[in-house]
């Protein structure tokens, strides 16, 4: 056991995994964090905390990791390398070590022009990569970046992102191959729509190897609406929505459901793939969904570890 | 070379409020060239400055010179006869050229016309593309010649982020997506082997993290 | 003055004549204010055309200096977009007519001083229709605020 | 003896070829009747495709006429007769009398202002009113008026004369009889144009009876800014027209009214004034009539597509109006059969606009019987041959251009016109001349004495402006020592006083204050340069035009009558004395490309005494025409007709050919080109013909000659020169079979590299037949029954891979379909190929002649058979081709899996047809040659927007490019038939000539300068100079190309280190007369 997490322990016993993702508040207010862990508990191995997602200013993900411990819900503080440099990230790390956080997935993060200080400096001192080594040199080699050492490593459980759906295509296995080469244990893949696309990455990976080096959780986010679908496909970089699911969405008497129901299908699909060990449902501001969609998809009830 | 904008007027005007003879230094070389600080915008600007004094009713002094290059001494030492004639001068020159002509004039009031923006260069006519940070530390060897550092919105050094699509960066579809190009150049080459390989957090004391930088050519100076 | 110039508006005093300086191309403009001539068409007297080998010679630098000299108003004449003899020149000046008309905005000095127009050597009748429009505008913006004088 | 040309009519063709011949060394007398230059061009409002204002570039044309010492004019001339001796041309003309005297005549204009009479104007077509002594308009060249004798009081009454009351040059002379001249003459031209057919022969439509029913031509001069109406479209009522009626083909494709020819232009001009009409009136319902819209032409098929389907400018019915009505309110109400749905409707419009067609003019067939030459059945001037003498009578030494001969547009009458000028003087010993360089005399002293003479203009200024008080008023500006006022400046009293008083007062600088520059200015430079001083060193104001023609107030026009004297004043203080400078000419020109356009352009060349050099891409000459069974209308086999152009040339000892041989490098300017030639033409002359090489080669690929139906080896030969074996340089592996074979020691597997110096390029590199990509979407190669025209030549040609039995590839011929438009306009490619409807209805009717009883379809969309091509169509319909019409929403259908069969829309009859066919001919356009943009950009010629090379000006210099001294001719610049391509082959012999007869080509003068001092190379200028005339010099620093450069000076205003200044127009030369104007008024100098 590299951090001895539940979902460690859930993917080590080969069970099929499912996280979520709770969004932290624009405020102080601990509350919302406790509603939606109540909504949460029971239907997920460990949920998410976004780190300052879209670069909008949010209650810190250590901070509210520490609530979702107090709630029993076992937490994935996301970190990203937008805003702090190495010092203050193994910092902060060590810090959520000792709270009791025994996951951590570390990402770019989204460029600061999406959010509400787009004229706030940005660190990038070192990349999600580097960040996924540092941490792994800390947990197994005792050290800091700096080679210095430490007498009480955090334990911790590296996680990544993945995305399939952004460019280049060919070079995004290879990515893949990078960060497992960095030290990542497992994977959240960005929210997949177009499922074909998503094979063809995931069927690389298998053929080189890979999807027996590493726990991939498929992403999924149902939708809300047909105009959200568009969004996303037009406006956010990074994610596709074929036309098919846009004009389901669109000619759906009840959208919301069509959107569930979507999800829950694709969940499905990803159950049967070699090398798919578990999904990520992201119900962003949507948490209330997730036990339904995790019921409909058969995985309920979640396995003890 | 180095890349500038003319300053807004507002603050131009704000600038030169309190004074009459004013002295509108153009330099020659980068920001000539960029079209924002040579003989032609000093004309320009000396031309706007003049309407808005009569129109004002100021009586005002407007010169204009440019010389070879405001981040020279020598160059800089030539103009004394034009400065000393302004109550105050300002300089079309990037940040480097403003602060020796203020270091070399430290009695008269030396403002800035521009703001400096960066290093790069024309991708067409009319438009600067920034290319280089001036880091202290030159990938280009590896990146297939486009640098990660200044082209990358996140400097990253271990390929593209989950926000390249379609050859764009996450930013700005305006933007493209440097990794996107370098991938494709070195793949061209068959050299994606330091792509595809872990490279390690890079050490920013060169690139002006470590304090201001110097460079000293050894060879060149006499101790 | 005959009663039927069209050139006396009612809201200026009378006395206000505005002084206009008209960069003009060598072949469109310039040639329609000759065919103008030729068709005895009748326009205000206030604009003094400079003669260009294409509006495309015409500097910021020019614009700028007349209306520092005390013009009124200021005029850029070239051929119809499309038609520049000398390929895009008129293009280039339209930029710079925007650009200088920015320059004088940023200065609070009415850009509307300052105007660009495109007409071909035939049409006589709307080089003499620009003039008046220009002679009208100006004379609704009044004298250049640089005539009043230094104030002390 | 000296060498000279008789040019007859001075309109656009005329006046192309005239220019031509007179830059090239040519004594020309211009003849034309009217008494004004300028043909029909002066009548058009805008032209299409580009809306350029028609006269705005028509005017330098005929300045330029006017200006050129080599050419005369002689207006209101006509021919009388012609002698040939020794020969030369004698030729009498006969001037009738204009009763004004061209020598004294100002031009001022007063006499038509006091003429007390007016009449309908027949330059406007009727409508509105003239003097009886008029300018026939404006801008008239010779600019004098003249009076028309039917109408002048005077002449009827035997009183008036109040014209020569006021005319104070004395110019006016009622005893003018005219007169005839004796003149010889190498060679004579005949541009003497087509006219507009007059409807009143279709009654049924009411012109001439019903108020609103207007001619085309009408409704130009309606439009025209400077027509009767200042632009304004009205009806006979003086109210707009809301709803508008255009009727195509009237007299057209009629053989009611005995002109079954297409008069080529009415679609175009019909389209261009139905937008026009939309712009003055956007409001305005407009219909369009029309049989076939053939828009036939560079940007012509998008022009329409615009008008029509994009931004729907008219709605479209294709019919063809039985009748007109005239309501009593005076609407016009058209009964029509739409063709479409058969239906018979009404439509009820406030103005009808007849498309009139295009017919011989006036006095055509006098004139032929004069000059001893044919007429066609349409009563045009018959040629020599349709397709390889478009610019020949059958009468040596007299040459056809323009519309004299059938109708064509302005760009086709500007390359027949050019091209005549290189016809006329081919084969002539005769010696050119060229004026003598004037000199420019240097400046010296730097004292500034301005001297300022003031012009009366008779009354012209001198009744509005004060002429002595401005003359007493420069006295006193700066500088001025000298001033004196004229009655007339430009008379030749006027030029000698201000000659006198330049060197009797020592003046360094002059300033007239008279009229226009751009018509006076030459005048008065070559005044002052007689006087010895630089003629830059004068300068102009213009308070005539701009003064006292336009101004009434006598205070205020004096007020700027005196600042425009002081602004002139100002400037010319600051004039530099500029020179020109001369570059010596390399006499030798290089074709590039050896199809029929570049061959035609090498024999002008070489017949006209200049060395060629010819680079051809194939190892072999001709381009597509060898290939071709026959060319139409002639039934001569290509091959023949491309054997007697190089023939001709050869035969003259200045061809030099390189074959298999490309550009690879072309640098310097007009006048001195280098060129380096890469040649891959491995086999010499000293090869045998045995053919052993063929039989070693070990490469076998599809011989592209007979367009891929058979195969050939990379070495082979084609029954075209050079009579030898070749090899093709594309498919060669070099692997050196052959040249152990080889007998003789002929081949030799190694690059050669050539230099060749020339003063001029022509390019002449055609274009491909058929874009595959588009033409697979028809099966073509799935199916050997699918074959394109191009094969089909192939396969009826004797020497073909069938023996001229096309049966033997098909087995029968009963079933055949051509499809028009196969590659073309629909898809890929949105342009229409100009000539393929033409070879496709000739390969239909060819197939129906061989084939009498088979069934033999044309598809089209728009039958563009243009011109006298319609004979073609009318020929192939009578025997029995049928006609059908598909539209590209519903492009026919192929299929091939089980047998040959075509599906289609007809869109006449609304019915579908299923087609079995043995045969389907696909009539393939004309697409760029691969390199074309590799070529472009070697000799710095811009591409248009689908890769054929871009012209200078579509309308009047459709053979020039922007990179002086290249020239394009033929298919490269678009697809075109033979005939066009001859044409214009000669067109760019006859500007190429315009430069290598020329011994020194002066540059310089109003160019710009950059100052190396001041240089930062920045790279602006570079990028920005039009005409690619500024590079970075050895110094590291700009510098213009003097020879290149063309004084636009926008390089002076983009400059961001103020290192440009353009020449006579400085900043210190603009400036002050700013200041003059705005600042103080300085007294005294």
């Amino acid at each position: 056991m590299k951090a001895g997490s539940n979902l460690e322990k859930i993917l080590e016993a080969g069970k099929f995994a499912v996280t979520s993702e709770i969004g932290p508040p624009k405020s102080a207010n601990a509350n919302v964090i406790r509603k939606k862990c109540g909504m949460l508990k029971g239907f997920v191995d460990a949920a998410n905390i976004t780190d300052n997602q879209t670069a909008i200013v949010r209650l810190s993900s250590i901070a509210a990791a520490n609530i979702l411990l107090q709630e029993g819900i076992e937490p994935v503080a996301q970190m990203t390398v937008r805003d702090r440099n190495r010092i203050a990230i193994q910092s902060d790390l060590l810090g959520a070590a000792a709270l009791g956080v025994k996951n951590v997935l570390c990402l770019s993060g989204d460029h600061q022009v999406f959010g509400n200080h787009p004229q706030s400096k940005n660190v990038f001192d070192i990349d999600s990569m580097q960040l996924i080594r540092m941490l792994k040199d800390m947990r197994d080699e005792k050290k800091f970046e700096c080679g210095d050492e430490m007498d009480v490593e955090p334990r911790l459980f590296l996680g990544a992102a993945a995305n399939p759906f952004a460019d280049p295509f060919e070079f995004r296995v290879d990515r893949l191959a990078k960060k497992i080469d960095a030290g990542v244990d497992f994977i959240q893949t960005q929210g997949i729509y177009d499922v074909p696309r998503f094979e063809k990455w995931l069927n690389e990976a298998n053929d080189r190897g890979l999807t027996e080096k590493v726990y991939i959780l498929g992403g999924v986010i149902p939708l809300k609406s047909a105009g959200a679908a568009k969004y996303i496909k037009n406006k956010v970089a990074g994610m596709m929505v074929p036309d098919e699911v846009i004009d389901r969405m669109k000619n759906a008497s009840d959208a919301k459901q069509e959107g569930i129901k979507i999800a829950i299908e694709t969940i499905e699909q990803l159950k049967n793939m070699k090398g798919v060990h578990g999904v990520h449902v992201m119900a962003i501001e949507w948490e209330e969904k997730v036990p339904e969609i995790v019921k409909e998809s058969g995985l309920l009830p979640r396995p003890t570890a | 070379m180095i890349v500038g904008d003319r300053k807004p007027m507002d603050e131009i005007l704000e600038m030169l409020e309190p004074y009459e003879n004013i002295l509108i230094l153009g330099c020659g070389t980068c920001v000539t060239v960029c079209l924002s600080g040579g003989e032609r915008e000093a004309a320009i600007l000396a031309g706007q400055l003049r309407i808005w004094g009569k129109k004002e009713g100021k009586n005002l002094n407007i010169m204009e010179h440019t010389i070879q290059r405001q981040c020279e001494k020598e160059w800089v030492d030539e103009m004394r006869g034009h400065v000393e004639k302004a109550d105050v001068v300002l300089s079309l020159a990037c940040g480097v050229g403003v602060q020796l002509v203020a270091e070399m004039y430290e009695e008269k009031a030396i403002y800035p016309g521009l703001n400096t923006t960066f290093m790069g260069y024309p991708v067409v006519h009319g438009t600067w593309l920034e290319n280089c940070r001036g880091c202290g530390n030159c990938v280009l060897a590896h990146t297939g010649g486009v640098c990660p550092i200044t082209r990358c919105a996140k400097s990253l050094l271990n390929g593209p982020c989950g926000g390249s699509q379609d050859g764009k960066c996450e930013i700005s579809k305006d933007t493209e997506c440097a990794w996107q190009v370098i991938y494709e150049r070195l793949k061209k080459k068959d050299q994606l082997d330091w792509m595809n390989s872990y490279q390690p957090p890079r050490d920013w004391s060169t690139a002006g993290d470590g304090g201001p930088r110097k460079s000293v050519k050894i060879e060149e100076v006499i101790d | 003055m005959e009663a039927d110039e069209a050139t006396s508006t009612s809201e200026v005093p009378e006395e206000f004549r505005p002084r206009i300086v008209a960069y003009c191309c060598n072949y469109c403009a310039y040639a329609a204010a000759d065919l103008a001539g030729s068709m005895r068409l009748s326009y205000p007297p206030d604009v003094k055309v400079i003669r260009l080998p294409c509006s495309g010679k015409v500097e910021i630098s020019y614009l700028l200096k007349a209306l520092e000299e005390g013009a009124d108003g200021v005029m850029v004449a070239g051929c119809m977009e499309g038609d520049c003899h000398f390929m895009e020149g008129n293009f280039r000046a339209k930029r710079k007519v925007r650009h200088a008309k920015r320059l004088l905005e940023e200065i609070g000095f009415d850009s509307q001083r300052l105007e660009m127009f495109n007409l071909s050597s035939a049409m006589a009748g709307r080089f003499a229709e620009i003039i008046l429009e220009m002679t009208e505008r100006i004379k609704k913006l009044g004298p250049t605020p640089l005539r009043k004088g230094v104030k002390d | 003896m000296i060498r000279s040309a008789l040019v007859i009519g001075g309109g656009i063709a005329g006046m192309q070829a005239a220019l031509n011949l007179a830059d090239q060394g040519v004594k020309v007398t211009m003849v034309e009747r009217e008494s004004s230059i300028g043909g029909i061009m002066p009548k058009l409002d805008k032209t299409f495709p580009t809306l350029d204002c028609s006269m705005c570039i028509l005017s330098p044309f005929m300045v330029d006429c006017s200006r050129n010492s080599n050419i005369e004019i002689m207006t209101l001339s006509e021919v009388d007769s012609v002698s040939r001796e020794n020969g030369r041309f004698k030729v009498n003309i006969h001037t009738k009398p204009r009763y004004v005297l061209l020598d004294k005549c100002t031009g001022c204009g007063t006499c038509v202002e006091k003429c007390p009479k007016k009449f309908p104007n027949e330059f406007d077509e009727g409508q509105g009113d003239r003097k009886a002594i008029h300018f026939l308009f404006p801008q008239s060249i010779p600019q004098a008026p003249a009076i028309e004798y039917e109408n002048c009081t005077y002449f009827r009454t035997g009183k008036c004369k109040l014209c020569e009351k006021f005319c104070e040059v004395g110019a006016i002379d009622f005893e003018d009889k005219g007169s005839t001249v004796e003149k010889e003459f190498d060679s004579i031209i005949i541009a003497t144009g087509g006219q507009i057919y007059e409807p009143d022969g279709r009654k049924e439509y009411g012109y001439g009876e019903y108020d609103n029913v207007i001619t085309s031509l009408q409704l130009e001069r309606l439009l025209s800014a400077s027509g009767p109406t200042m632009g304004e479209v009205t009806k006979k009522d003086g109210s707009h027209p809301k709803k508008v009626a255009f009727i195509n083909c009237v007299g057209s494709r009629d053989e009611k009214v005995g002109h079954d020819y297409c008069s080529r232009v009415c679609c175009m001009y019909g389209l261009k004034e139905a937008l026009l009409l939309k712009e003055h009136e956007p409001d305005a319902e407009i219909t369009i009539f029309y049989m076939d819209i053939r828009s036939a032409g560079k940007g012509y098929d998008e022009f329409y597509n615009k008008i029509r389907y994009e931004d729907k400018i008219a709605e479209f019915i294709r019919a063809r109006p039985a009748e007109i009505f005239e309501n009593p309110n005076k609407t016009l109400s058209l009964s029509y059969e739409d063709t479409q749905t058969a239906e018979i409707k009404d439509l009820e419009v406030d103005m009808v606009v007849l498309n009139v067609a295009i017919i011989p003019s006036d006095g055509t067939k006098e004139l032929a019987d004069k000059l001893g030459v044919g007429l066609n059945k349409y009563g045009f001037f018959e040629k020599s041959s349709f397709s390889l003498g478009p610019l020949d009578s059958s009468s040596p030494g007299i040459h056809i251009c323009g519309m004299a001969s059938r109708p064509l547009d302005i760009t086709d009458s500007t390359n027949q016109g050019i091209g005549a000028a290189s016809r006329a003087t081919t084969d002539l010993a005769s010696e050119r001349t060229f004026p003598p360089s004037a000199g420019y005399p240097e400046l010296e002293t730097d004292e500034k004495r301005i001297g300022v003479f003031v012009c009366h203009c008779g009354k012209n200024i001198a009744s509005v402006v004060d002429v002595k008080a401005l003359t007493e008023y420069a006295k006193k500006l700066p500088n001025v020592v000298y001033s004196e006022d004229n009655i007339f400046s430009c008379s030749e009293e006027g030029q000698r006083k201000i000659m006198e008083a330049v060197k009797r007062e020592g003046l360094t600088r002059v300033v007239v204050s008279a009229c226009s520059p751009r018509t006076h200015e030459p005048t008065f430079q070559a005044a002052i340069r007689s006087a010895g001083l630089n003629p830059f060193l004068l300068d102009m104001a213009n308070i005539r035009n701009h003064c006292s023609w336009v101004h009434k107030d006598k205070a205020e026009a004096l007020e700027k009558a005196e600042i425009l004297t002081r602004m002139a004043v100002a400037r010319v203080a600051n004039l530099d004395p500029l020179s020109k400078t001369s570059v010596g000419v390399t006499q030798v020109a290089c074709i590039v490309g050896g199809g029929v356009a570049g061959l035609t352009a090498a024999r002008d060349l070489t017949r006209n005494g200049y060395k060629v050099h010819l680079v051809e891409k194939k190892p072999y000459l001709g381009g597509r025409l060898p290939k071709l069974a026959s060319v139409y209308p002639e039934e001569t086999s290509g091959s023949e007709l491309i054997m007697n152009l190089i023939e001709s040339a050869d035969e003259t000892g200045n061809l030099t050919v390189y074959p298999a041989s490309e550009i690879a490098e072309v640098e310097g300017f007009v006048g001195n080109f280098e060129v380096t030639i890469e040649s891959r033409d491995y086999v010499d002359y000293s090869c045998d013909d045995c053919g052993k090489c063929v039989d070693v080669c070990p490469v076998e690929v599809d011989d592209d000659f007979n367009e891929g139906l058979t195969k050939r080896k990379a070495i082979f030969k084609q029954n075209t020169f050079p009579d030898k074996y070749y090899i093709d340089p594309e498919t060669c592996t070099l692997c050196g079979e052959c040249v152990k074979a080889c007998p003789e020691r002929a081949i030799n597997l190694e690059t050669q590299t050539s230099n060749v110096s020339c003063g001029t390029l022509v390019v002449a590199t055609g274009f491909d037949a058929g874009d595959p990509e588009e033409l697979l979407k028809h099966g073509f190669g799935s199916h050997k029954g699918i074959v394109t025209i191009s094969q089909v030549e192939r396969l009826l040609h004797e020497e073909g891979p069938t023996g001229g039995d096309i049966k033997k590839h098909v087995g029968k011929v009963e079933n055949v379909a051509v499809l028009l438009c196969a590659d073309m306009r629909w898809g890929k490619n949105d342009y229409c190929s100009r000539y393929c409807c033409l070879t496709g209805t000739k390969t239909a009717r060819t197939l129906k002649e061989r084939f009498p009883d088979a069934n033999i379809f044309v598809l089209y969309e728009n039958l563009r058979t243009i011109g006298i091509h319609e004979d073609l169509y009318k020929e192939a319909q009578s025997m029995g081709v049928l006609f059908v019409k598909y539209s590209f929403d519903e492009m026919p259908k192929v299929s091939y899996t089980n047998g040959l069969k075509l599906n289609v829309k007809d869109q006449l009859l609304g019915v579908e047809l299923d087609l079995p066919l043995d045969l389907l001919v696909l009539a393939e356009g004309g697409v760029p040659v691969e390199g074309s943009h590799e070529l472009s950009k070697k000799l710095r010629v811009p591409c248009s927007g689908g890769g054929f090379f871009q012209e200078a000006h579509v309308k009047l210099a459709p053979v020039d490019t922007s990179n002086e001294g290249i020239y394009i001719a033929g298919g490269v610049q678009y697809p075109k038939d033979v005939a066009d391509s001859v044409a214009q082959g000669s067109a760019a012999a006859a500007r190429a000539l315009t430069i290598i007869t020329k011994e020194a080509l002066e540059v310089g003068g109003i160019v710009s300068f950059i100052n190396p001092e001041l240089c930062a190379a920045c790279l602006t200028c570079i990028r920005l100079c039009p005409y690619g005339a500024i590079a970075i010099n050895e110094d590291g620093v700009a510098e213009t190309n003097i020879a290149k450069c063309r004084g636009c000076g926008i390089c002076t205003t983009e400059c961001p280190a103020k290192a440009i200044e353009l020449r006579h127009f400085e900043d210190d030369q603009i400036i002050p007369m700013v200041e003059q104007y705005l600042g103080e008024v300085t007294n005294g100098g």
